[in-house]
């Protein structure tokens, strides 16, 4: 089998790399959300890699399965924070939201 | 209530406003108001006691060929009487005053009049045409009313 | 589009909308409107703001055309075409007005069989109307069993009059024809027929869970309001008004038969919804089934031709006649000069008048709603826009 | 295990295909005569007025908020109702426990009214009626 | 001729006749549903419907396939084309897949995983956003209307239902649907609508329990797939079309499609769920790979039945008491199953 | 491509017989554009209920004009409404018919002569490709000028069609 | 009443009128079909049903009546008073025909079935009949020439109206003073001259009568 | 090449793609729904890496749940198709920077360490994994189990809270 525990890897460190890239460059705040969505996704891929190659063990499926637990209740809050935010400044932007907040 | 005793109180409230009645030998017997006082006429018939005109039942243009006129036709849920009331307005300057605070239902009868006779209702909320597009040329149910050729490019007549 | 554009949209009465609000245009083609209405209907989230009706979709100039006619006789193929739904009430009110205005006396057989002609075309009208109603709540099925009774009623009407819906048979001063003679026989048979799907159709659409929830305490139309606004018909009596022009203005001979106005309760809301304004409709057709019932038992002998004029040239003057339609008062404003042309009739449209409310009592309530409500006004376009 | 999710990934590149070959199969047949009116935006036969991406109901957001945690809280018992029975009361228990403390979210939402879908307000209801079953109802002609 | 059977050992190719066999029978299938609903509405109408094309007019699903292939296909100028253009490959791939774990017969799976009606719920997430790419892409106020309300609804009835599956998979112990029906082989006494496949004494608890669930699974089912009296999405008097109303031709076909198959996908898991999948009820009378596969659609013809059934009766809800049947009243009631099973099953 | 936009010099067995199978297609599957107008909607109403059931015929009625084969234009076309009906008809995916229904889309009708708003015949913005005269037609009547539409397009053919 | 009550009670109503909507759906399915298959068989038409205009030429005295009752005027009638010393033949009913009808065309897409024109005839000659099946792919298809004349006849008939006119004012002429004269001429000049020879519409095709029962050919 | 790499490379390259659409896209509409191929080709990865239950819950949480929720999000507070998302050119550069020198980092680590693989890794198991977690969601982790219901319920509580709408009725417009 060539596909080896790299090349799993590699894919998450792109998946990371890009997330962050998102997180650091978007202005829109949904926009930071997706990336840090995408940030989680490669961490869970790094979890079951490590949990597959390193012999079958359940403990990398179970933080995996927090981990998404953690990301969905993040997404809600998060969201709902953006909607607040948007309700009060009428703006996702933020940039704008931070010079609007005084 | 008959026609004569209903004439009889807008004629003692009202007096001059009241410029003809025919309250006998007609199908529906009817008071003629100066144009000016409708309102106040309208008024007062749906406030008072002894009338509470509070149904209108029509309000319909006429155009008598020089002359433009409303025909309101009136009826009392209480007491279960009708009256009809009519003005004139010369056609040149059909201004009438609203009835549309008195009775709501004045509010589409007297744009479909604008729309059709061309009156000028003052103090209506919502003077626009009703049935006939906005971009409408003329108030078509006036007796010397040409219809057009053309409408945004289509041939009108037969 | 930018923030700012959508600032600067306004609905055709000149407000301007706010950011959350927007517009959207219903008809003058779509399922609910019944024809070619349009409503403008402003909308916050499913939250209606704001009804803008536009009307003249179907403005055929039919007073337009009544100066135009060579005689009032050729009026009242217009008139049929003006409330296609209900074409033999609108002669009937249209042939009242006229009697009124020439003084015409008819004979006692043909106010029967004007009657028992109003009265079905009642129970006609008010099963499409119902029928339509039910389609805009989603339930197709009883739609289609009470066009399948319509056409009952309708073989009766062409048998009488040769048309199935614009008839022509009420004429000034009588009919076109006499009433064929299996006439009676036919008409005993459908109103027994009848009953049985009256019935179904109650259980399995007015009684329905589903459908009361979502009438009830829904486009309420209190009782001064619908007053003020002129409403008549199942629309004024669903809001609680005891008012019949049959009983409380009497036109032809209804005073001779028992029957009941049917005025709306509130059973499963308040007085005035949507479904006070249907019940209302559904009851009505059992009262016009009772007075069927009588006026055919008790039909006079006579020549149903014997008072039409044969030229008709009345004194100047005017009239106003008007009768119960299915959607309410019905009347006809006549003004006629020394001539065989009527110079110049204004039809008072009873679905033009209620629609006129539609704005006051759809505010608030939520889109499907607006559906509800509309179906509940029943509007024909052909009246309203004449 | 791997061939049967391989099955499923067949049974996605069968759909697409299919999609694919069926709208294929009409560009081929098809007529192609576009012109801007034909390719307006419906809107009842009317000009549509204003953008149409509008900013619609929250409520849509809610539902999807309240949604989420449910599902989530499902994905927990379904490894669970799979090997609870072995584990007797303990693990009934437990779930009690884990659902026990959703619930008490579910019922804050239900009573502090985010379950409420933005509900039409009658114009013209008069003071709050008694409830509608309270009255007899009348059948009086059916 | 040996190239050709060696050609068919090959596993890929295995699996892609395998996976066509589903898509044959999805596009019969959708075909004689289209007839059948028509032609029932029909009769529940007292009319006929569909006579002039073939006898009976049994031919003319296929006239109407036939018809849209070849309609124009408008894609408006204010619409985003990509997207309009995506969305009826998401909808119909996340039904189409959704098949892959049905179990059609005895012999006949296309997909024998183990999460089988996890699996399920999951793909029909796909469904969602495509319908919300159908809204979002026609930048049509309809479109965009139909398109949030119907993901709202299928988010929301996707509670109860999955709860309810929650349920039925507490019971057995399985997610694999294959497991579940034959779990439930033997005849109808061990349906689980009628207790399962369980000691007399737990099954009489179980029963009552098992028939709210049903009746939960499928309100929810009939909401998932925009049935009246869930058919909002689509409702014609309000929303004309929903989703669907700026696309025509082939894609509208697709979307048809999807709607049509996705009935049938429900139907059978309250049917695997419920009623023993491919199980004949008769025990091993009339058992056997084909005769189970007949079993199978039998079964879920009649849930469509009944879908048809409830919709050519029952007018349509309004959207806050869409929200209120799912949240307020199945929700409560298939956790108060859960507890109830849960317990019972730990007894 | 696009098929049905080509149009072939010769005809031969396979264009004939391509011709046949999509014109069967198209005309035993009418979608009909659910609008009406006037008096004669009530009777198309009538012919698509119970009694006279247009389905028969594969007539469905679709509420938007993007899944419609057939437009029924039943009623009186006012000026006010011409525009409407001329946009919802390009709306139309083709190939696409217009039935028109009673006199008054034929040609006015009863209000031709002084009817100031009303539009003197349908073909004045849309072609036409059935009249059904009556005011209203019967049902019968609208299912009979539909059964003429369908013979009209079963004669539709791809092959070019020679100069005269 | 608890809301508890109300929640369960909503319930309970909700499933049974459902169930007993489902009853009646389900009778109705299989209670048989009202449905007429239009093209295989067709409905027994009343007596008195009005649908398309039948004008039977042969009877027409040129009256002109039905064309006055017309509220829609959409029968055009053109005549011309035959002079005396022709013979134009009678109607079944017996009476004398006076008047050349050289046009008679019933525009049937404008009508609208009202059977106005109907009562009036005196010779009972225009009909309104069962036949309702006459869509057509071509408006022009749907205005009815009834008159039969063909063009020569009607130049014929109008060199005769004209010979006798001239024979009459010559007469007169000749009979009267010169002042009189004049004054029959101007008399007889509104006479049933038709100005314009109204050139039919169609002069070659309207050789056959546009009848309903031969359905009118591409004009 | 055997089928299991395609199939990998199949599933990287979706995820790599899409991703990069999420993050490149000016359009912040088609981010949203690119992000669904992401979370799908993740999906495929988890598959092969054997966690047959996370690749499922994976699409039911994050493409029914919240990926919706984004969508609804994004749909609810933008106006437009195509408003210009990006930020300005200096936070780009030096965000690329950044990012680029911890990819290099990242694969650079990844690429040259040595990591344990256990032997066992070559059986795999046709079981799923799912009885494996429910049991140890039962036994091992009790409390991370309990813990997340709590988070759960602060979710719901609080994002509940906040996006609840205040004064909707006063918006309308009573009548005159
Ligand atoms: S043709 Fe006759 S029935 Fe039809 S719309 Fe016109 S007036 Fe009405
Ligand atoms: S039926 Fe009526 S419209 Fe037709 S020709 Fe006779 S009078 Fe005129
Ligand atoms: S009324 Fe009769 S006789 Fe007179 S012109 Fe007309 S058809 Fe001829």
């Amino acid at each position: 089998m060539t596909i080896t525990l790299t090349h799993f890897l590699i894919i998450s460190a792109v998946l990371f790399s890009l997330g962050i890239y998102a997180v650091l460059t978007r202005r829109n705040a949904i926009m930071v959300l997706m990336g840090v969505e995408l940030i989680l996704n490669s961490a869970n891929i790094n979890f079951l890699a490590f949990s597959r190659f390193g012999g079958m063990n359940i403990e990398g499926q179970m933080a995996a399965v927090f981990v998404i637990i953690l990301a969905a209740a993040e997404a809600a809050i998060a969201l709902a924070i953006v909607l607040n935010i948007y309700k009060r400044f009428n703006t996702v932007n933020v940039d704008e939201i931070s010079l609007l907040k005084d | 209530m008959t026609a004569q005793e209903i004439h009889d109180i807008l004629k003692s409230q009202f007096g001059e406003a009241i410029l003809e009645a025919k309250l006998e030998n007609v199908p529906d017997p009817f008071i003629k108001i100066q144009t000016e006082k409708i309102k106040e006429v309208a008024e007062f018939t749906k406030s008072d006691d002894r009338l509470q005109f509070d149904y209108l039942m029509c309000l319909s243009g006429v155009d008598y060929k020089g002359k433009l006129g409303i025909t309101y036709h009136l009826y009392s849920m209480t007491h279960r009487h009708k009256i009809v009331l009519k003005i004139e307005v010369p056609t040149e300057t059909p201004n009438v005053p609203s009835v549309e605070s008195v009775w709501k239902t004045a509010n589409w009868h007297e744009r479909e009049a604008y729309d059709l006779f061309g009156f000028n209702f003052v103090g209506h909320p919502d003077q626009r045409r009703i049935l006939l597009p906005e971009d409408w040329e003329g108030h078509p149910l006036r007796k010397d009313y040409q219809t057009p050729e053309f409408y945004n490019g289509m041939k009108v007549p037969y | 589009m930018t923030e700012t554009h959508l600032h600067a949209i306004k609905t055709s009465t000149g407000r301007t909308l706010r950011t959350e609000e927007m517009v959207v245009n219903m008809g003058p083609q779509h399922p609910s409107t019944h024809g070619v209405l349009r409503l403008e209907v402003v909308l916050d989230g499913e939250i209606v703001v704001d009804v803008i009706p536009h009307l003249g979709y179907l403005h055929r100039c039919f007073e337009k055309h009544c100066e135009h006619m060579t005689s009032y006789q050729q009026v009242i193929p217009y008139v049929d075409r003006m409330d296609y739904v209900a074409a033999m009430t609108n002669e009937h009110a249209f042939v009242v007005a006229a009697e009124k205005l020439l003084k015409i006396e008819v004979p006692e057989r043909v106010h029967y069989i004007r009657i028992i002609m109003a009265e079905l075309q009642r129970i006609a009208s008010h099963l499409i109307a119902i029928g339509t109603f039910g389609i805009d709540m989603g339930a197709f099925t009883p739609f289609l069993y009470y066009f399948r009774d319509r056409e009952k009623i309708l073989e009766l009407f062409e048998m009488t009059c040769g048309a199935r819906l614009l008839y022509n048979y009420i004429w000034i001063g009588g009919l076109s024809h006499d009433i064929p003679p299996q006439f009676v026989e036919r008409t005993k048979e459908f109103c027994t027929d009848f009953k049985k799907t009256l019935k179904e159709v109650n259980d399995l659409l007015n009684y329905n869970e589903i459908f009361i929830k979502r009438t009830a305490n829904v486009g309420i139309l209190p009782k001064d309001l619908a007053i003020n606004y002129a409403c008549s018909g199942p629309m004024l009596r669903g809001s609680g008004v005891d008012f019949d022009l049959r009983r409380d203005d009497p036109y032809t001979l209804y005073n001779k038969f028992e029957w009941d106005v049917i005025v709306g309760k509130g059973e499963m809301g308040t007085v005035g919804d949507v479904w006070d304004r249907n019940i209302v409709r559904q009851r009505e057709m059992w009262e016009s089934l009772r007075i069927i019932e009588q006026a055919i038992a008790t039909l006079p002998e006579g020549d149903v031709q014997k008072a039409v004029p044969k030229r008709i040239r009345p004194v100047p003057g005017d009239a106003y006649g008007r009768v119960e339609g299915p959607r309410g008062e019905l009347g006809f404003y006549i003004v006629a000069e020394d001539s065989v042309t009527p110079y110049r009739i204004k039809a008072r449209a009873p679905a033009f008048v209620n629609l006129s409310v539609i704005n006051e009592i759809s505010k608030g309530a939520m889109l499907a709603d607006l559906v509800a409500i509309m179906g509940s006004i029943d509007i024909v376009l052909g009246e309203v826009d004449r | 295990m791997l061939t049967e999710f391989g099955n499923i990934l067949v049974f996605f590149i069968v759909g697409a295909v299919f999609t694919a070959a069926g709208l294929t199969a009409s560009w081929l047949l098809r007529p192609r005569r576009p012109y801007a009116e034909k390719l307006s935006t419906y809107e009842c036969g009317e000009i549509p007025i204003g953008a149409s991406h509008i900013k619609f109901n929250i409520r849509f957001y809610v539902v999807a908020l309240i949604f989420l945690v449910f599902e989530v809280e499902t994905v927990f018992l379904f490894p669970w109702a799979l090997v609870f029975k072995g584990f007797g009361m303990f693990a009934f228990i437990e779930m009690l426990v884990f659902l026990g403390i959703l619930i008490v979210g579910y019922i804050y939402v239900w009573i502090k009214g985010d379950l409420e879908w933005d509900k039409p307000i009658p114009q013209f209801l008069p003071q709050a009626k008694k409830s509608v079953f309270e009255e007899q109802e009348e059948t009086v002609l059916n | 001729m040996e190239n050709i059977l060696a050609f068919l050992n090959e596993p890929a190719v295995t699996m892609v006749l395998l996976a066509l066999i589903p898509l044959v029978f999805i596009l019969v299938y959708a075909l004689v549903t289209i007839y059948f609903e028509m032609k029932v509405a029909a009769h529940i109408q007292n009319r006929l419907a569909y006579m002039e094309t073939g006898w009976h007019g049994v031919i003319q699903p296929i006239a109407d396939m036939l018809k849209l292939l070849q309609k124009e296909d408008i894609i408006p100028t204010d619409a985003d084309k990509f997207l309009f253009i995506l969305a009826p490959y998401l909808v119909f791939i996340g039904t189409y897949a959704s098949f892959a774990v049905m179990p059609f017969s005895s012999g006949f799976i296309g997909s024998n995983i183990d999460l089988g009606i996890f699996y399920l719920v999951a793909a029909s997430s796909l469904v969602v956003v495509g319908l919300l790419m159908a809204g979002w892409a026609s930048n049509n106020k309809w479109s965009m209307f139909g398109a949030l309300r119907s993901a709202a609804q299928i988010v929301s009835y996707e509670i109860p239902g999955v709860l309810a599956i929650l349920g039925v998979v507490m019971v057995f112990g399985t997610m694999n649907m294959q497991t579940m029906t034959q779990m439930q082989d033997g005849g109808i006494q061990n349906w689980l609508i009628i207790g399962g496949n369980f000691p007399l004494g737990q099954k009489l608890a179980l029963f009552p329990f098992m028939f709210i669930l049903f009746i939960i699974y499928l309100l929810s089912s009939m909401a998932e797939v925009n049935r009246t009296p869930f058919d909002l999405p689509e409702a014609e008097s309000e929303l004309v079309q929903g989703y669907n109303t700026e696309y025509s031709g082939m894609k509208f076909a697709i979307f048809y499609l999807a709607e049509y198959a996705n009935l049938f996908l429900v139907s059978a898991i309250v049917v695997v769920m419920f009623f023993g999948g491919w199980t004949s009820p008769f025990g091993s009378f009339m058992s056997g790979t084909v005769w189970s596969a007949f079993w199978f659609v039998l079964k879920g013809m009649s849930f469509v039945f009944l879908n048809i059934w409830l919709r050519w009766t029952l007018p349509r809800l309004r959207v806050d008491q869409l929200m209120y049947v799912s949240w307020k009243v199945l929700t409560p009631f298939a956790l108060f199953c859960i507890i109830a099973i849960g317990f019972i099953m730990v007894i | 491509m696009g098929l049905l936009d080509q149009k072939f010099e010769n005809s031969n067995i396979v264009v004939t017989t391509m011709d046949n199978l999509l014109n069967w297609a198209r005309l035993s599957s009418l979608y009909q554009m659910q609008f009406g107008l006037a008096c004669c909607a009530i009777e198309m109403m009538a012919a698509s209920a119970s009694n006279f059931d247009m389905m028969r015929f594969g007539v469905i009625p679709r509420a938007t004009p993007r899944q419609c084969d057939v437009m029924i234009v039943s009623g009186t076309v006012t000026l006010k409404m011409a525009s409407r009906i001329k946009r919802l008809y390009d709306q139309m995916p083709e190939p696409r018919y217009v039935i028109s229904m009673g006199s008054c889309s034929n040609c006015g009708g009863p209000y031709w002569e002084h009817g100031y708003h009303v539009l003197k015949g349908v073909d004045r913005v849309i072609p036409v490709d059935v009249y059904v005269p009556g005011c209203p037609p019967r049902p019968e009547a609208l299912l009979e000028g539909l059964i003429k539409l369908q013979e009209k397009i079963r004669n539709e053919t791809m092959v070019k069609k020679k100069a005269v | 009443m608890t809301a508890l009550t109300i929640y369960f009670n909503d319930i309970y109503r909700a499933i049974s009128s459902a169930l007993i909507g489902m009853r009646i759906t389900i009778r109705q399915m299989v209670s048989p079909t009202v449905t007429l298959q239009y093209p295989h068989e067709k409905k027994q038409m009343p007596d008195r049903v009005r649908n398309r205009l039948y004008m039977n030429y042969d009877d027409c005295i040129g009256c002109e009546l039905c064309a006055k009752a017309c509220p829609v005027d959409c029968i055009e009638i053109e005549v011309m008073k035959a002079p005396p010393t022709e013979t134009l033949g009678e109607t079944s009913t017996g009476q004398k025909k006076r008047i050349y009808v050289t046009k008679f065309d019933i525009d049937i897409a404008k009508c609208c079935y009202c059977g106005l024109c109907v009562f009036p005839c005196p010779t009972e000659c225009l009909k309104m009949t069962d036949v309702y099946e006459f869509s057509e792919y071509d408006r022009n298809n749907l205005i009815y020439n009834f008159g039969t004349m063909s063009a020569v006849e009607v130049e014929t008939a109008k060199l005769k109206v004209k010979q006798y006119d001239e024979e009459q004012t010559a007469k007169k002429a000749a009979a009267a003073a010169q002042a009189a004269a004049a004054k029959a001429a101007a008399a007889a000049q509104p006479a049933p001259v038709p100005e314009i020879p109204a050139a039919p519409v169609t002069p070659a095709q309207s050789e056959q009568p546009k009848g309903p029962d031969t359905p009118p050919t591409q004009q | 090449m055997n089928m299991y790499e395609i199939i990998f490379y199949f599933f990287a390259f979706i995820t790599v793609a899409s991703a990069s659409v999420v993050v490149f896209s000016r359009n912040i509409i088609y981010a949203a729904f690119s992000l669904l191929f992401t979370f799908f080709g993740v999906a495929g990865i988890y598959v092969l890496l054997n966690a047959d239950f996370l690749a499922i819950t994976q699409l039911l949480i994050y493409v029914g749940g919240i990926l919706v929720l984004l969508l609804f999000g994004v749909m609810l507070t933008t106006n437009t198709v195509n408003i210009d998302i990006k930020s300005g050119s200096m936070n780009v550069l030096a965000a690329a920077s950044v990012v680029a020198a911890l990819a290099g980092l990242l694969g650079g680590v990844f690429w040259t360490s040595d990591w344990f693989v256990s032997k066992q890794m070559g059986e795999l198991p046709a079981q799923t994994t799912s009885k494996e977690i429910g049991t140890a969601l039962i036994t091992t982790h009790v409390l991370p189990f309990e813990i997340a219901s709590v988070i759960l319920l602060v979710a719901i509580v609080g994002a509940a809270m906040m996006a609840r709408r205040e004064g909707i009725k006063s918006q309308i417009p009573s009548s005159k």
